[in-house]
């Protein structure tokens, strides 16, 4: 029998001041599997993620994490069950150094009883850092930062709270190709892990080579579920994100 | 050497046109002291302090000047809040303050301080007023208004239960805080069921609004009376027609002085004119008669060749008995005027003119005043 | 006495307004936190009372001197406050208050501690047998509504107004498009300045002119700019109107002593349904 | 910069407490001086519990809430019960700590302009309260005649507190050595970090396990308990309690002013900036310039704040 | 209005050297942008393109060298009189007027050149329809990308003849890239010079007629986009592999 998905969300729907963003989303993740988000700009894959880590109160529907139902929790709390996101628009806490950034997720990542007494928080702050290939940036002020360096800093931060699902909201955008190869290496090795990820890019080259299912989002609907050959060869897939003339590659051309 | 005398008066500030003006009574009394040759013949300086309307900047001012400036008495002070803390002051470290402007009872009555003296009390203005409404005016009903402040509430306390036991009705007592803009649904609701007169514990500036009001909504209160802030040229100057026929309180105006002080009185004025370039007002007269008073004993210890010590300067003024234009001063054992009493003055035509009691009248009031349609 | 009631509280709420407009305005474009605001309303009244007591300068006339003189001394401010540093609104409100003692100090000593009132010209009228307008009110409700709409539609309908808000809403961002952010702080602090210049001679009218009473001005401004929400030109005039008719049926009501009360209570509990502010279009949601 | 920076920072923090709790021993007009520190010590420890607030991120125009209540509750309590001081100072705490546990959950939605408003706005509530009841606060007329600080014995020593200012110096300093140890706890301890997060970015730090409501709550709690401690010492320094003294816009306006011309962030910033402005105003300006005082008062924060942007407190260390 | 001498540089930048508070950043950049011409930026994160883009914009003030718009020195103009001689920049990242609705975005964009709104609000909303539905929205509440949307739709607005787009493909859809990719031809017929950083490399190499690599402050390659596409060097530094045969 199979286990019981790690991440189970039935029916999801939100609404912003009457406007219908999410119209009832299925979704259930397995312990250790990559799942991609895509979709056309404004499909709502961002709002998912926010009805997810507790920022945005659905109007209908359930989450479960691990079996328990967190909808509706605070974000801290939903943090402390063991789920941790990065920004779209990325939000680093602008007068802390980077290292600091990162040492706020590993002190409030879980709650005070489970973490361990003694710890250098600050070794591991430099090896989260090095590990997003932020080094040599560790005193700089999250506000001095260039974008495409924040956005490294919202994984490393993520990373910080040593969660159990990780939700990457466009973690390739801006990077240099190389960057997105190590991107795709590093979400690799954290499933390597254990980590469950979910993640959304419009970068196909990233989320069709990592991921092991897709689940493609418009106007708030799913429109194909699936493994990434099936999805994006998926007509409506086609119609309403890839456009019909470069149906492989998107902009999300193979480095 | 010369007499150092220590003055703490609210001299920025909301309050800071008062505070100013007794600062000015009290400078004059200096000034007259020294160009009259001193205080037997020694030269008195005069240290001012602003308090800011708090007591603790008060107090810390005050310890300034009696630690470091070593001033051999404390003069001044016109709100009972910051007078309060200063008495006891005074009692710490035995300097005699003489209080320019202080009211409230308790000050007085709780406790035994034998430094605390002061020119003014409540009753001496509770009881004219009372007198007039009740007895010459002879109103039926009266409205109390009066300003969240301490002075404010009590003096409308006083004159409710003083105007109760006469037998006049009471229908609207209401309290405002200091600084309301508007007046407007207070005096709709005169309007609504109009009292013989009006009583406000107010202050100058809110009589510049209400009185306004009043008369351009056409409230037809027969009696308009301010105790405080209402008889001063410059109100009459700012409010203009307006002001005709409102009743005030004053202990003095010029032309205005207790009998057989009329000379020294004139000559106050005048001087004051001359040198200052303004009107002395009855505040600056309560100024004035302080300073007065604390010089005269400062005087007498130093006339008796006594060390001018403050319990010194305390035993002169307890026994100090002075016919000054304000008033004749001299304390009860608890440090409170035995013969201070306001005067009920009307503005006529612009002018103050003293209208009650009949031994110090100078005219008749008119009652009920103008109907509103006079010109504002 | 309803409608007088209604036409008082109409005029109180426009007087609030005209107090609080230069200061939303300023605040809004340069987030320069004006706590000398009323300072300056004072100060304008004075100029008012001046002209009008040497020169008998009628009271219209001196509503557009007292505008022009305290738009060039909105140029001043603006030097002064440029040279504050980050974290910009805190800062300058902690450099406008030393501004504000400073300025009451001077007036204080220029124009010394006796209350002055701008005397209203011309008799009230009547409108009706219990309805009085005075002509203070007439100018209150008049120019209130005029500096309003004024205000309103320069910020919403001309390309001025839009970089006016595109300037507070993201600086670089507007910088891009050309918008000469210097430029634009001028403009606040003229027509800002022009708006206190405008404020004086009527709060001199309506209340009195002290030193001190400056700081009564700038409450007002503030509460009822953060009530209607920064840049809320019409949410500025309901929120001064709205506030007036409780103050006053508060007054009426349940007397003058609950009038704070009332109002602080109903301004918490509107702001904790609304913490927007009062016009405020439904917020964008948070942003994320 | 680092170590020699801290060395620096340390000799001159020794310094001034040395200079500070020695100073009454003997020196230039010590009994005033004391006293004018005295309430500098008060004020310093209302502008560090207001610090706490705005190092969560929400700048408080409300104060004087906190400190209204525990002077009234103290001079209450005083009148009423006549129990000890330590009492009164406990149940003045205690009760302006109760109105900001409701103020935090009240207002937990609102920033910025608005939560600075409604706090503002919350002053006239206990105040007008104060001023109406009047068959239990005496309205308008106050309390007066509450109970001077007592006698308490140090050591074997008896010092009367309400007579010695000296005693009083030090007894108020106390007080702010304990504000400022909870303030320097809100800058370097976890709780700090949390507070630094939560003021830096709301959401990002609520995503990574900052329990937000619970850390801003923690710090308005603390901030209201120690200004009605204030209060509560106040109503006793004074010997009275009046509406519109104690819940004076003054009290709210106060803490800021001096607190951002000290210096926010650091320990000792705060309280820098109340003791130095304070007693400059009060031992330097008043004296020499009786009526002038407050432009040059007025000026001198203009100037701090143009040529020391980050408050006074940024001064003695290296910059950065 | 100005009339472009095709043998004239549109822009000229030499020796341009940036510094953020003493670090340097940009060492040493000359290059030139001839009228009509697509010319692409490429280089690994954190190379300077960004930095290169605001300097010309007059965001930052260069330590050294000069700038030249057709022989005019603009490293010392303020921003705004950079773009009221046609240079706009369309900064990465998705910073919108949140309290604004999309037109009103959208027309900030032509503040300084108010002529023909209504003609390049068409042609823009025919580049971007997915904000056709938006229009009256407050464009705080729009999604990531279609914030990245309104931003370029914003610089479009402008009028520019020398176009700098930093990054314009970031966080867009892949059909929403192609649209625009495709747009960048009409917009060079139209007259407009672009100057495009990003790192969507092949994508922008492929229409690029001239093309630079940065490394570090400093150009290390020219050459037509296409032909640099297949440089060993430039595909090494940023693919981080050698190129396939
Ligand atoms: N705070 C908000 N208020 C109002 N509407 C919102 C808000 N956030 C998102 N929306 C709307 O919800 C829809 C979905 O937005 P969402 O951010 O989830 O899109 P997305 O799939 O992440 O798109 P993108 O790829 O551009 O990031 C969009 O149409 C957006 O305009
Ligand atoms: N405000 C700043 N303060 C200090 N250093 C900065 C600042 N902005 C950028 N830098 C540094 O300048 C260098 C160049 O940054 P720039 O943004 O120009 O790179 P880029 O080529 O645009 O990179 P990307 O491809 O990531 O956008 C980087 O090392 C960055 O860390
Ligand atoms: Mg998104
Ligand atoms: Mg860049």
């Amino acid at each position: 029998m199979a286990r019981a998905p790690i991440l189970d969300i039935q029916g999801l729907a939100v609404k912003f001041n009457g406007r219908r963003v999410l119209k009832g989303i299925h979704l259930s993740v397995e312990q250790g599997e990559i799942v991609s988000l895509i979709g056309p700009n404004g499909a709502g894959k961002t709002t998912l993620f926010n009805a997810i880590t507790g920022l945005v109160r659905p109007s209908a529907g359930s989450v479960r994490f691990c079996g328990e139902d967190i909808t509706g929790w605070p974000a801290h709390r939903i943090c402390w069950a063991g789920i941790a996101r990065t920004f779209q628009i990325a939000r680093p806490f602008p007068e802390m150094t980077a290292e600091e950034n990162v040492r706020i997720g590993i002190w409030f990542g879980k709650r005070k009883k489970e973490l361990p007494r003694s710890r250098n928080t600050r070794e591991e702050a430099r090896r989260l850092l090095h590990l997003v290939g932020l080094e040599g940036k560790e005193e700089t002020p999250g506000r001095e930062l260039t974008l495409s360096e924040q956005r490294r800093l919202e994984v490393a931060r993520a990373l910080a709270t040593a969660p159990r699902l990780l939700l990457l909201d466009e973690i390739a955008a801006g990077l240099s190709p190389q960057a997105v190869s190590h991107a795709a290496r590093l979400v690799r090795a954290l499933r390597d892990q254990g980590t469950t990820i979910l993640l959304i890019d419009h970068f196909l080259n990233l989320t069709a080579r990592v991921s092991d299912r897709l689940l493609a989002l418009d106007q708030g609907e799913t429109i194909a579920e699936g493994s990434p050959a099936q999805v994006l060869h998926h007509p409506e897939v086609l119609s309403a994100y890839l456009g019909e003339r470069h149906p492989h590659t998107g902009s999300g051309e193979i480095p | 050497s010369e007499i150092r005398i220590g003055e703490i008066n609210p001299l920025t500030g909301k309050l800071a046109n008062h505070g100013q003006e007794i600062h000015l009574g009290i400078q004059a009394a200096v000034d007259e002291a020294n160009e009259a040759g001193g205080i037997e013949g020694r030269k008195v300086a005069l240290l001012t302090r602003d308090d800011q309307s708090r007591p603790e900047v008060a107090v810390s001012q005050a310890e300034d000047l009696i630690l470091r400036q070593k001033v051999a008495a404390l003069v001044g002070g016109y709100v009972d809040s910051l007078v309060g803390p200063l008495s006891q002051l005074a009692l710490r470290h035995e300097i005699p303050y003489v209080a320019s402007a202080s009211l409230q009872t308790h000050l007085t009555r709780e406790g035994n301080n034998p430094y605390f003296f002061r020119i003014s009390h409540l009753s001496g203005l509770v009881e004219p007023l009372c007198g007039f409404v009740t007895e010459a005016l002879q109103a039926r009903s009266a409205a109390l208004l009066h300003a969240a402040t301490p002075g404010a509430t009590e003096l409308s306390r006083e004159l409710f239960k003083c105007l109760k036991k006469a037998g006049a009705d009471l229908p609207l007592v209401e309290k405002f805080q200091p600084g309301t803009p508007d007046f407007s649904p207070f005096v709709l609701k005169l309007k609504a069921s109009p009292p013989d007169v009006l009583l406000v514990a107010g202050f100058f500036q809110d009589h510049l609004i209400l009185a306004r009001q009043i008369r351009e909504l056409g409230a037809p209160i027969k009696a308009y009376i301010g105790p405080w802030g209402v008889a001063y040229p410059s109100f009459v100057q700012e409010m203009g027609r307006a002001a005709e026929h409102l009743f005030g309180l004053s202990a003095w105006n010029p032309g205005m002085a207790v009998p057989g002080t009329e000379e020294a009185s004139d000559a106050f004025t005048e001087r004051f004119r001359r040198v200052y370039k303004k009107e002395p007002t009855t505040t600056v007269m309560h100024g004035y008669t302080s300073a007065r008073v604390l010089l005269h004993a400062v005087g007498r210890v130093l006339r008796e060749g006594r060390p001018l010590r403050g319990s010194e300067i305390a035993r002169a003024l307890r026994t100090i008995d002075l016919l000054l234009p304000m008033e004749r001063v001299a304390f009860d054992t608890k440090g409170d005027p035995l013969h201070y009493r306001q005067v009920v003055v009307q503005i006529q035509d612009g002018a103050l003119v003293p209208v009650y009691p009949p031994e110090r009248a100078q005219g008749t009031w008119i009652y009920p005043m103008a109907p509103a349609a006079s010109n504002p | 006495m309803w409608f007088q009631l209604l036409l008082n509280t109409l005029s109180l709420g426009s007087f609030y307004a005209l107090v609080a407009l230069g200061f939303s305005l300023i605040f809004g474009v340069t987030h320069t936190f004006n706590l000398a605001h009323g300072e300056l309303i004072v100060l304008s009244g004075y100029m008012a009372y001046g002209l009008s007591k040497a020169w008998q300068a009628p009271f219209a006339l001196t509503l557009p001197l007292c505008m022009a003189a305290m738009a060039c001394l909105g140029q001043v401010l603006l030097a002064l406050v440029r040279r504050i540093r980050e974290p910009f609104e805190l800062s300058s409100l902690v450099f406008t208050f030393g501004l504000a003692l400073v300025i009451q100090n001077a007036m204080l000593f220029l124009f010394t501690a006796d209350y002055r009132r701008i005397p209203a010209s011309g008799k009230p009228l009547r409108l009706t047998a219990d309805l009085i307008v005075t002509r203070n009110q007439l100018w209150l409700i008049g120019l209130s509504l005029a500096a309003t709409a004024l205000v309103y539609l320069m910020l919403r309908k001309t390309f001025l107004g839009m970089a006016l808000r595109a300037v507070i809403q993201e600086r670089e961002a507007a910088r891009l498009a050309g918008i000469r952010v210097e430029r634009m702080n001028r403009i606040a602090f003229a027509v800002g300045g022009a708006l206190i210049g405008l404020a004086g001679p009527l709060f001199g009218q309506n209340a009195y002119l002290h030193p001190a009473g400056g700081m009564e001005a700038t409450l007002i401004a503030v509460v009822i700019t953060l009530f209607a929400g920064t840049g809320r030109i019409r949410g500025l005039l309901a929120g001064a109107w709205l506030l007036a008719l409780l103050e006053s049926a508060a007054a009426l009501w349940l007397g003058s002593n609950w009038r704070e009360l009332v109002s602080a209570g109903i301004l918490i509990a509107l702001l904790m349904w609304k913490p927007e502010g009062l016009l405020a279009r439904k917020k964008p949601a948070p942003e994320l | 910069m680092k170590k020699e920076g801290l060395r620096r920072h340390l000799l001159w923090t020794l310094v001034v407490l040395l200079a500070l709790g020695l100073w009454p021993l003997g020196g230039w007009h010590t009994l005033l001086v004391c006293r004018v520190l005295g309430f500098a010590f008060l004020f310093a420890m209302v502008t560090v519990a207001w610090n706490l607030v705005a190092l969560s991120g929400l700048i408080s125009l409300g104060h004087a809430a906190y400190f209204g209540l525990g002077a009234y509750a103290a001079a209450l309590l005083d009148h009423y019960s006549g129990a000890q001081v330590p009492v009164t100072l406990a149940v003045a705490g205690l009760s302006a700590a109760a109105y900001g546990a409701v103020l935090a959950v009240a207002f937990q939605r609102l920033r910025a302009a608005s939560y600075a408003l409604a706090t503002l706005a919350s002053v006239e509530i206990p105040k007008v309260i104060a001023d109406n009841w009047e068959s239990f606060t005496f309205g308008s007329l106050g309390l007066v005649g509450t109970r001077p600080l007592p006698t308490i014995s140090v050591a074997g020593f008896a010092v009367d507190l309400s007579h010695n200012i000296m005693g009083q110096y030090y007894f108020l300093m106390t007080f702010l050595a304990v504000a400022c140890a909870i303030h320097a706890l809100a800058i370097h301890s976890r709780w700090g970090w949390a507070l630094r997060a939560v003021r830096e970015d709301e959401r990002a730090a609520a995503v990574l396990g900052v329990d937000v409501f619970a850390t801003r709550f923690t710090a308005t709690v603390l901030s209201a308990a120690l200004t009605g401690v204030c209060g509560g010492l106040y109503a006793h320094l004074m010997g009275m309690t009046e509406p519109d003294l104690v819940f004076n816009l003054h009290i709210s306006a106060m803490p800021l002013v001096f607190a951002i011309l000290g210096g926010r962030f650091r320990w000792y910033g705060p309280a820098a900036g109340a003791l130095v402005l304070y007693s400059v105003d009060q031992l330097v300006l008043h004296p020499w310039l009786p009526a002038g005082h407050a432009a040059v008062y007025g000026l001198v924060i203009m100037v701090i704040l143009l040529f020391f942007p980050k408050g006074i407190g940024s001064w003695p260390a290296p910059r950065s | 209005m100005n009339n472009t001498d095709p043998d004239q540089p549109l822009l000229s930048v030499r020796h341009l050297a940036v510094s953020y508070q003493d670090t340097p950043v940009v060492s040493d950049a000359t290059f030139n942008v001839w009228p009509h011409q697509i010319v692409a930026m490429v280089g690994p994160n954190g190379a300077g393109k960004t930095t290169i883009l605001k300097a010309v914009a007059g965001l930052i003030r260069p330590v050294r060298g000069e700038i030249l718009y057709q022989n005019i020195p603009i490293h010392s103009l303020d921003v705004a009189d950079v773009v009221s001689l046609g240079v706009v920049y369309v900064p990465e990242g998705m910073k919108v007027f949140p309290d604004m609705s999309v037109r009103e975005n959208l027309e900030v964009g032509a503040y300084l050149n108010r002529a023909h709104i209504p003609e390049r609000l068409r042609l823009v909303l025919c580049l971007f329809p997915e904000l056709t539905s938006r229009m009256e929205a407050p464009a705080g509440g729009l999604s990531g990308g279609e914030k990245r949307m309104v931003t370029l739709a914003r610089g479009l607005m402008a009028g520019a003849r020398l176009l700098l787009l930093d990054d314009p493909f970031l966080g867009l859809g892949p059909k929403v890239v192609q649209r625009f990719c495709s747009a960048f031809q009409k917009l060079r017929k139209s007259g407009v010079t672009l100057l495009i950083a990003g790192q969507h490399v092949r994508r922008i190499l492929r229409v690029a007629d001239l093309a630079f690599l940065i490394e570090d402050g400093s150009i290390t390659l020219q050459g037509p986009g296409p032909d640099i596409l297949k440089n060993h060097h430039l595909r090494r530094i940023l693919f981080g592999h050698a190129p396939k045969p």
